[in-house]
Order: C-alpha cells, then structure tokens, then sequence
C-alpha cells in the first residue's frame, strides 16, 4: 500500500515538474521507515507528504514544486550515515529531514554538518543534538522546556507530597526524558518514592507497579512512550493504582487513549502538541490528515509537518540560484529567521549556546500547553 | 504485596513456559535451534487479530484457526527448510541459521501487510472480568492464560509419557537412526513436531497479544530471548524442565524487579544463566541426555 | 616399559575395571584380549588419560601417568588408534600425518609471522617426515586426497601412520583389525610386524584370537574388568579359565 | 575523476562498513575454525568501541593508542571468561556465550560512563580507509600464515575431533582459548575502528541480532578459508544498499537469499573446492570414489 502511495508521489512530482518547467527543489527525508523505529518513522514521512502536497498544490514555491526524496534508514547508524551522504552527494538536496532517532541524529549529524548541508531533525529530543554544529535543526521541543511547567502544574492541582517514577531505561528517548524528570523533581523539592524501570519490548510491568502501590505516592511519573505509558496505565489501574500519571512527550499520541481508555483519565501532559488544539491551523492539519492516511496523526506527524512548512517559508525568503553550495547555505541562513504559526502552535527557532567555542544549531523556541487526559480526552488545562 | 506479586510472577512464567515448550520439543526431537519460533508466536497473533477485526469471528473460533495456521507454517518451515538440510545432514549451525531467514522474512512480511505500528485486540474480544481478594487483584484473562498454559502442557507432557506416538518421539529424541530402524516414520514425526511446536507458539502469541495489548512485526524477539534462557534453564529439549524453567524465570523476574532493583534485573537473569551453564551444562532442571548420532 | 597396576574403573556404580595389573614390556607385540564388553578399551582410555582411574596407577618408563593430560601424555611417548576410525575427514592425507607432528614443531609465532628460514626449513622437514610415514603405510602416493575417501582399510593405515607420527616408543591399537576381510588381516598383520620391527613396542586389543596368537609375543586376558591369564599365546590357549570364558560366548572370534 | 570524488563522497562509509564487517567476520571464523560456535564476537566488539572511545573523549590518547586499547581490553575479557566457558560444547557454548553478551550489553546500558541507553557521542572521526585497510591486511596476512602453521592444522584437528586432535600431543584447551582470545582482539579492533568513522556508538548495535548478523555473514560467505567471511561481511553489508529500491518488502528478499544459500550451497558462496572443479582446475573431486 504505502509502496504505491510512494511510487504514486514520484510520479506526480516528476510528471509536476516536467510540465512545470521550474526545477524541482528536492529534499531529502531520512527517516526510520522499517525495524523497531518505523513507527515512528512513517507517521513522519506521512507528515512530510501531506505539507509537500499542499505546497505543490498552491503552486509551489515561486513556481518550483517540492520535491522529496525518501529514504529508508532503518534506525541504525550505519544506514543513516549512508542515507546521509547519498542525499548530500549523489540526489545532491538542498536539504535533509531526519533522522527519526537522536542516536541517529549523533551519528549523521556531523555528516551533513561537515558538508554544509542542513539536517533538520523533526523527532530529535534528546540533549546535545544541536551542539553538533551550526546546520543542525530541530523544531522537536526538548523535555527540558517543558518537563518544569508539566510538573509545577501537576503538583499544584493534586498537591502533590511525593512521587513514584517509571521509564524505560534502554531507550534513548525516554530515558532522557527520565533525566530531566529527576533534575525537575530535584529543583521542585519532591521526594521521589520508587523509582522503576523497565526496557523495551516489556509488555508486564505488574512487578514494578505492585513495588510502586506498597510505596503509596501521590502520583506518577512516568518517561515512556505512548503505547508503554497506555499499558502501564492499564495494569496499575488492574492493580488498584488510584494515584494520576505525570508524563513527558512520548504520551503525546492518541494511541494513548485509544488504548487506555478511561484508565488514564487525570494524567498531566505538557506537549506543543495536541490533536484537540482548537488553532485553525492545528484543526485543518488533523482533518487532512485523516483524510489522505484515514488514521489519527500523532507529535511527530504534526511536527513533521510543520517542519516543511517551515522550510518552505525560508524558501520563499531567498532566491535560489542553481548553484547547489550557494543555495544550501542562502537556505541555512534564512531559517534561523522564520516563525510560522502551524499545527504545534507559534513556533520560532533559538539558537544553541555555543559548547567549547563551537557555534551550535538551533532549538525550538515554543510554549509548551499543559493538557489533561479526561474521559480518555486531551483536554487543554485552565487551571480549574 | 508479596501475594500480587506471586501472582504477577505466575502470569508471566506461565506465558515463558508455554512459549520454551514448543521451542525445546524442537529442539529435543529435531535437534534444531529454531530461532523462528518468535516469529512463529507473532504470526499466532496477528492471525488471532485478524479473524477477530476483518472477519468479525469470535475469540473461541480464531484461537483455535491461528493456532492451526501457525501450526501449518511450522510444518511449512519444516517440510521446506528443515528437511532438505536433515537429509544432507547439515551440521546443527546450519538450520539454525536458516531459522534466522526465516524470521527476517515473516517480521518483514508482517510489517510490510499490517505496518510497524503497534496493533490490538478491539475491546470486547474477551470478558474484561476482574475481582478483589483482599490485597490481590486478579483478571479473569491472567487465570485464563495460567489455565490455557497448564492445561497444554498436561495436555503434550501425558501425551508424550504415556502414548505411543509419546514413546515414538522419545525414541527419535534418544537417537533417530535407531528411531528408523525400529520401524518408526521418523520424517513423519518430525513435521508433525513441527506442527505442534508452532501451534503452541501460536497460542502463546495469542495470549500475550491479548494481555498485553501490544502486537508488532518484532514482538517475537524479546520473548525468544527469553524462551533460550528458559530451554537453557530447563536443559535442551527437557519438556518438564521447560515448565518449571519458565515458571522458574518468571518468579526471578518479578522477584528480582520488586525487591531488587529493576535496572539491572536482566543482567542478573543472563548473569545467572551464564554460570548456570558453567556449574551444569545440562540446565538447572535437565537430565543430560547425550544423543547418539 | 608400562606398569599397570591396581587399576580400577567405576561408572555410577558399575565397575568396568577391578584390579587390573599387568606390564608391557619394552619392544615387541603385546596383546591384551577378551570378550566383547570386557573393558579392554577402558584401559585404553585410562592408559592415554582420556579418563580418569577410580584406583591404581598407571606408569610409563617408570614416570607415574596420574593427573597428565592427554596430549601430555602423547608427548612422553605414548600414541594409540581407535577401534572406529578417527582420522580428520575433511583433511588431506599429508596434513592427517602432519597433525601427529604438532608436538615435534618447535618454531615460535615470530618466525611463523614472518616466515623465516626456520619456519620454513621445520616445516619442510615436516612435510618429508610425514610422507616418509605415509609410504611406511604405502599411501604416499595419494598424499594430497581427501582421507574421507579411503578406504575403509587404507583409512586404517592412515591412522597407524598419523599415530606414529607423534613419535611414540608405544603404540596402542585398538582392535587394529575390526570390519576386515581375513586378505586384508593378513596385510595387516604384516604391516603391524614391520612397525614393530622398526623399534616401537605394540600394545594391541584384540578379541580375534587367531590374529592375536600369530603375532603377540605376550598375552593379558581380560573378562568382566579382571586380569584372568596372563602369559605366551601358547600358555594362555590352554588356560582352562580362558578357555571357559571364550567358550561361554558366540562372539569368542574366529577358530 | 569527478565521478570517483562523488562516488567516494557517498560510499564511503559503506565501504568501511565493509573493512569493519570484514574483521568482525574473520574473528568470529577464527573461534569456527577451531570448532567453537561463540556468540561473544559483538560484545567484544561492544568493549573495544567503548573502551577506545572512552579513552578518545576523555583521556585525549591519540588514536593508534586507543586502537591498541580496544585490541587488548576484549582479550583480557576474553582470557577471563574463556577459561571456565571454553569446556562447553556446541549448542552450550553458544548459549553461554550469548548470555554473556547480554550481560555486557544491560551492564553498558546502565553505567553513566557509558552513557547509558544514550550511547556516547561526539567521537572523533579518526578513522581513515587507510586503517581499515591496514589492520584488516595485517590481520589477513597473519591469519593466513596462522593456517598455514601448525596451529592452523591444530585448529582443524580440533574441529573435527577434539578427542582424536588431543591424541595427537595437541593441547586443545589452549589453542581453543588462544583462537578465542585472537577472535576477541579482532573484534575490538574492529569496534574502536567502528567508532571512530561513526560518531556515536550505543549499546543496541551490540545485541543478539548483531551478533547473529556477523555469524550469517560467515556461513553465507562459507567458512573453508579467509575469502569467504570477507565475502560474506561484504554482500551482508552491501545488500541492503542494493535491495534500497525494494523498500518495506526488502526485509523479506534480504531472509529469503539467507534461506536459499544454505539450503543450495552448503559449504557457502566461497567454496574453494566447487569453485576449482566448476572452473576444471586441480584436484577437484577425487575420480577414485
């Protein structure tokens, strides 16, 4: 299916810009799209399709279609490393998204850094990423911006004494996630009761929750990813768990409460995302997104999308030139300057504080919203 | 909270258990590592999920229909891979490492029909029945799949202690040569092993695709992992020491996360398995059985 | 030249070997018979440390073998072939026999990485020495083949030849000729004198009586794990007890 | 010229990959040819990438020191371990040796040294074609000469019968853990040459599928001489480039040529003895049987 869909877009981009007569601006998108971090990697490259399309429908970028070039990187590092260079050196883009992991990101980044072309990393949360160098881009919002409100909120609404913790502790992702947390509970003064791991591909984590019940905290925090978090909620509810979760970027999915259900109702999610954000913008992206995939987009969907519409702005800012180094450093330089209002809401780049004397990248600069789950339903928090 | 745990640790061997069956009968009677046999228990699951979502069957009759599929697929992988190698008699590296092809090919399949996401039962399909006893929670579909898990293995462990065709697999475990010799169909067996094995697998998959909602491509990989500790555990192709293997790991899990710590839980499992093999080659439960070419 | 004594073998609770004592003297064809199932292979396997003895020692030019490793014990002088074949298949002749030169390649790894004159002077002499073995055993005409395909005879040979490499003074056969058509017995037989002549003494199993009785010089006889006779052929044929033993079983060899 | 500048440019990595895969193949063939089925090679590797790594973050050693470390790190590892693991035979060796790689994967994943789940990043790119190239002829050449020794012989002696090889004045739990120790500086090489061309290791390029991966190499490539791990590591590691137009489905393609090599040719793709007769040369199958 999505194989056709592929060959479909190809067709329609190379049948678009042999009538067109412009020359296509060709992006390149490495992205994770089989093995353990396609499920993330697709609904990615769903994002990317769906903002490239309605680019090209509204003309274009003056007069130029985009045009993406997908490759597979598999989540490993090798693979991305060879993705990497082969958009930079042989489809010779103006421009990379991707890759789906931070892992991936240490691995390729100094690749596309060294060459001068941007990598601009649309999933990428983990601290460091933009210490690389000054072509590496992110619009994912780090924990560390949005962990502190995320818990301030929670702790005044439950009255919070102390906290049980759960993550998982061999994934980049949530164990990052699980730092920032422990720097948070440290600086708010929470005491932490219990703290719990688990690694991928656990599907019980009864024997941690019955550890974290005898330690009765007034919550729970908890650095997963969504469907882990889904099924945590679950089994500590089957265990009797009362106590409401507190939880980082990886809940940001509807698969959530698809999956929990009412399981999860008080949980406090802080996210630059929701799918139930009332912004037009937010709601145009979640409806053409049902519409083109005929399932719910998640976070990485929305910011993928954001992300070309993003570079489509810096686009529209410079003139390229046909000169392949001048056009991808006419593009590094007018990014920085873009702010858009998309599907996360206001977004603007900040740059990285420089590390060693070394001149960073650039961070996303957004006001996380603070939402709570409620009969199974990301409501946007008023402090009611 | 000790008695929840007792339980949480009796979900979880059970399921381990049930798994390492099928992979030691293979292992005992093929002498075959077959490392398809997690992609074998993720076929079982998505099967199940797909005569309950797109066919509308109930529980009672797609149970049964992906235990046969998966079972079918086992023979398949037997009939069309195995047995070729067994008649150039392929040093036991060799089908092994066919197994691994195997399951390269099937995860991939599976990604490549349902996708990488993370699939589930839709609510409903089994009785979300649950109850109290005192400090204990416990859901009807945790004692279900205790009671499934037992009760195959009643089920295979009689057959194979006191049936004929029991004593006949004994035989080809002891040596096959003589097995063939003494008359028995050898070839015939091992497909029908092979049939049993991956049906059970199959059902495991079931299983814990339904408690623990999460079905994906590589579902299979962590609990094969855990299913080679099991048989290791249990000594090779020892289907009573299988059982207690996987109930055995299961409670040094559960056990070693509550009152240990869950960080290194898994270090401590592979740790101990290590020395295991050192003090006892044959498995803390084996018997040796030298098998004569 | 091998002193035997008070051994004894246990497995579980069976005991395969009680009090076994003998001594096989220096040169010369010693042979050590008995009834299928008589241990005779156990001594072997205690003799070359493949197992460990329960009781009693066993000791070689007066050197007690207690504790030693096998290929230890390969390397104070003792060398053995087995009653199935053991030859390295998927080997070629010549490498079979260079095997059993391991020990006497004394070349450190500098000169092997850097393939001096040393090296390459060892292992030619190696190579000479082992095709010298192999026309012993008439084979070296075919010392580039694979050993899997010999017969099963010449396999035999090549066996003898790789054993002999490992320079042994004591040779320990195991039912040399096993599976042979009485032609090829008698070849064997030959064969056996000759390595015999050039100097190695010869400790042989054997429950073919009529091969043994033409060629030892001595004779152990071995019932259920006990030394029952020991003597010269013609001393042990008339031993009633021997007689009583290979009379009671179908399997007492050939007249 | 230009062409080979761009061609350079892309595929270099993919290159090393193979230079490194190579190694990593040679060492786990090392420990087969004595008869040893280890499944330790990608832990091994695992220490020698961190180790080196490690040492090039923090204590500044320049690169050819690192590289040595990450040589002799995995050997002691290898010289500890092996004693008491090495007495296990066939399928228990391997199952042995397996649990011991798990253990140093989780006790990597959770020491802050290491960085945890999050691996370590931001390693010098020291590594050049050059060095690949060098250690991996360097450990060709001695391989080679190896086989062609005594030990080599012993090596073979001991894979076809450990009993009759020991009878032959061979002393077998030394050259097993000689074979063993060399497959583990090998595979460190290989990893601290690893991680100096990738930036960034972590602990899931170690796991059971990685190590499982390199022993597919070898038996694909066919494991009677240097030639074919090498070959192996190259198609292993190339393949995925080649099959990249498949997309989702080349997973499958990638399982069925494993599939289909070992059940049509046994020996692996590079099988010296089908090759000569194929071609007619030298003593192919012998005519008397």
């Amino acid at each position: 299916m999505s194989i056709l869909r592929h060959t479909l877009l190809w067709t329609a981009a190379l049948l678009a810009g042999a009538a067109g007569g412009a020359a296509d601006i060709k992006i390149g998108l490495a992205e994770a799209l089989t093995g353990g971090a396609a499920q993330y990697g697709v609904p990615i490259r769903n994002g990317f399709q769906l903002a490239a399309d309605e680019i090209n429908a509204k003309g274009g970028i003056q007069g130029s279609k985009i045009l993406l070039v997908i490759e597979d990187e598999q989540g490993k590092k090798e693979e991305v490393i060879n993705v990497f260079k082969k958009l930079i050196f042989q489809d010779k883009v103006l421009m990379i998204f991707g890759p789906t992991l931070s892992n991936s990101m240490f691995a390729a980044g100094p690749v596309a850094n060294a060459a001068k072309v941007v990598a601009f990393g649309t999933s990428n949360t983990a601290n460091g990423i933009t210490d690389i160098g000054p072509y590496i881009f992110r619009n994912s919002v780090m924990e560390s911006d949005v962990l502190p409100v995320t818990v301030a909120t929670a702790v005044k609404h439950y009255k919070i004494k102390k906290v049980a913790v759960i993550y998982g502790n061999d994934d980049a992702f949530t164990k990052s996630g699980y730092d920032v947390f422990k720097k948070v509970l440290a600086d708010q003064k929470i005491p932490v009761t219990a703290t719990e791991t688990y690694v991928k591909g656990d599907v019980d984590f009864k024997a941690q929750l019955t550890k974290i019940k005898a330690t009765d905290p007034d919550a729970i925090v908890c650095s997963a990813l969504a469907e882990e978090a889904a099924n945590i909620m679950l089994q500590a509810r089957s265990l009797g768990i009362k106590a409401p979760f507190i939880g980082g970027n990886g809940f940001n999915s509807p698969k959530l409460f698809e999956i929990s259900k009412q399981a999860g109702d008080g949980t406090f999610v802080g996210s630059p995302w929701s799918n139930t954000n009332p912004d037009p913008a937010n709601v145009h992206f979640v409806g053409a997104y049902k519409q083109k995939f005929g399932s719910e987009p998640n976070q990485f969907a929305a910011q993928a999308y954001d992300a070309l519409h993003i570079a489509a702005a810096a686009l529209k800012s410079i003139k390229l030139t046909g000169r392949l180094e001048a056009d991808r450093q006419a593009l590094r330089d007018a990014l920085p300057k873009v702010s858009i209002n998309g599907a996360t809401g206001p977004f603007k780049f900040r740059p990285a504080a420089p590390k060693d004397g070394k001149p960073g990248g650039y961070d996303a600069d957004q006001k996380p919203f603070i939402y709570i789950l409620q009969q199974g339903k990301f409501n946007l928090y008023t402090g009611k | 909270m000790f008695t929840q745990q007792l339980l949480n640790a009796l979900t979880l061997g059970s399921v381990y258990a049930l798994f390492a069956l099928g992979f030691t009968l293979v292992f005992g009677v093929l002498a075959v590592i077959n490392l398809s046999h997690g992609a074998v228990f993720m076929v079982g699951s998505y099967a199940a999920l797909t005569l309950v979502t797109r066919l509308h069957l109930p529980l009672g009759i797609a149970l049964p229909a992906a235990m046969a599929l998966s079972g079918c697929l086992g023979m398949a992988i037997d009939v069309l891979i195995l047995k070729p190698l067994r008649a150039r008699n392929a040093p036991h590296l060799i089908p092994m490492i066919a197994t691994i092809g195997v399951a390269i090919m099937l995860s991939s399949a599976a990604q490549g029909i349902f996708g990488a996401e993370i699939l589930r039962f839709p609510e409903g399909t089994i009785p979300a029945g649950e109850f109290t006893l005192g400090e204990v929670h416990v859901r009807a579909l945790e004692l279900s799949i205790v009671g499934i898990s037992f009760g195959l293995m009643a089920v295979l462990f009689l057959a194979i202690r006191r049936t004929q065709l029991g004593r006949a697999l004994r035989a080809i475990a002891e040596s096959p040569r003589s097995a063939s010799l003494l008359g028995i169909n050898v070839e015939g067996l091992f497909h029908a092993t092979s049939f049993v094995a991956a049906a059970l697998g199959g059902v495991a998959g079931v299983l814990i695709g339904l408690n623990f909602n999460a079905i994906t491509p590589l579902m299979g990989q962590p609990i094969l992992h855990k299913g080679i500790a099991v048989i290791i555990l249990g000594g090779m192709g020892d289907i009573r020491g299988a059982l207690l293997a996987g109930l055995f790991l299961g409670f040094a899990e559960v056990m070693s996360k509550a009152y240990l710590s869950s960080q290194m839980g898994d270090a401590v499992a592979f740790g101990l398995l290590f020395l295991i093999l050192l003090v006892r080659p044959s498995g803390l439960f084996g018997r040796v059985l030298e098998r004569k070419a | 030249m091998l002193t035997i004594s008070g051994l004894g073998k246990h497995f579980g609770g069976l005991a395969v070997l009680e009090d076994v004592s003998f001594e096989v003297p220096a040169g010369g064809i010693f042979g050590l018979i008995g009834p299928n199932g008589a241990g005779k292979t156990t001594v072997f396997n205690l003799v070359t440390g493949l197992l460990k003895p329960t009781t009693g020692t066993v000791s070689f030019e007066g050197r007690s073998l207690a504790g030693l490793q096998p290929h230890q014990i390969t390397r104070l002088g003792i060398a053995r072939t087995f009653q199935n074949i053991r030859i390295f298949k998927e080997m070629t002749l010549l490498q079979n026999v260079m095997v059993g030169l391991h020990g006497a390649l004394g070349y450190g790894p500098l000169a092997l990485l850097l393939n001096q004159g040393s090296f390459r002077r060892a292992e030619a002499e190696a190579r000479e020495r082992a095709l010298e073995l192999l026309s012993w055993v008439k084979l070296q005409d075919r010392a580039s083949m694979l050993a899997d395909n010999l017969s099963y005879g010449d396999q035999r040979k090549l066996e003898f030849a790789r054993a002999l490499a490992t320079g042994p003074r004591l040779l320990l056969l195991d039912e040399p000729v096993a599976g042979m058509n009485p032609a090829e017995k008698d070849a064997l037989m030959e064969e056996i004198r000759n390595i015999a002549g050039r100097g190695f003494g010869v400790f042989l199993i054997e429950h073919d009586m009529r091969f043994v009785m033409g060629l030892c010089e001595r004779i152990a006889v071995l019932n259920f794990g006990r030394v029952i006779a020991e003597g010269s052929p013609e001393e042990v044929r008339n031993d009633p007890g021997v007689i009583e033993a290979y009379l009671g079983r179908e399997d007492g060899g050939a007249p | 010229m230009e062409w080979l500048a761009n061609f350079w440019a892309t595929y270099s990595t993919l290159v090393y990959s193979v230079g490194v895969f190579a190694l990593m193949a040679l060492s786990i063939w090392l420990t087969l040819a004595c008869g040893l089925l280890s499944l330790a090679n990608a832990a091994f590797m695992c220490i020698g990438a961190y180790v080196s790594a490690l040492l090039s973050l923090h204590a500044g050693w320049p690169f050819g020191a690192t590289l040595a470390a990450a040589g002799a790190a995995p050997a002691l590892v290898a010289l500890v371990i092996g004693m008491p693991t090495l007495r296990l035979s066939g399928v228990y060796l391997a199952m042995a040796t397996l649990a011991f790689g798990e253990v140093v994967r989780i006790v990597v994943l959770n020491l802050e040294v290491t960085g945890g789940p999050e691996g370590l990043n931001g390693i010098p790119q020291s590594t050049t074609g050059w060095h690949i190239l060098a250690i991996l002829a360097v450990v060709v050449y001695g391989l080679l000469r190896l086989q062609r020794s005594r030990v080599g012989r012993a090596f073979e002696a001991i894979r076809e019968d450990e009993v009759a090889a020991s009878l032959m004045g061979i002393n077998v739990a030394r050259h097993k853990l000689f074979a063993f120790v060399l497959g583990a500086v090998i595979a460190g090489l290989a990893g601290g040459l690893n991680a100096h061309y990738t930036f960034f290791i972590s602990p899931r390029e170690y796991g059971f599928e990685n190590a499982v991966d390199i022993l597919t190499m070898v038996v694909l490539g066919g494991i009677g001489g240097l030639a074919g791990p090498m070959l192996g590591a190259a198609i292993i590691t190339l393949l995925p480039e080649l099959l990249r137009s498949l997309h989702e489905f080349r997973g499958i393609v990638n399982g069925l040529i494993l599939v289909l090599v070992v059940l049509f040719l046994p020996k692996g793709i590079w099988d010296p003895r089908r090759l000569r007769a194929l071609f007619g040369l030298g003593p192919g199958r012998d005519p008397g049987c």
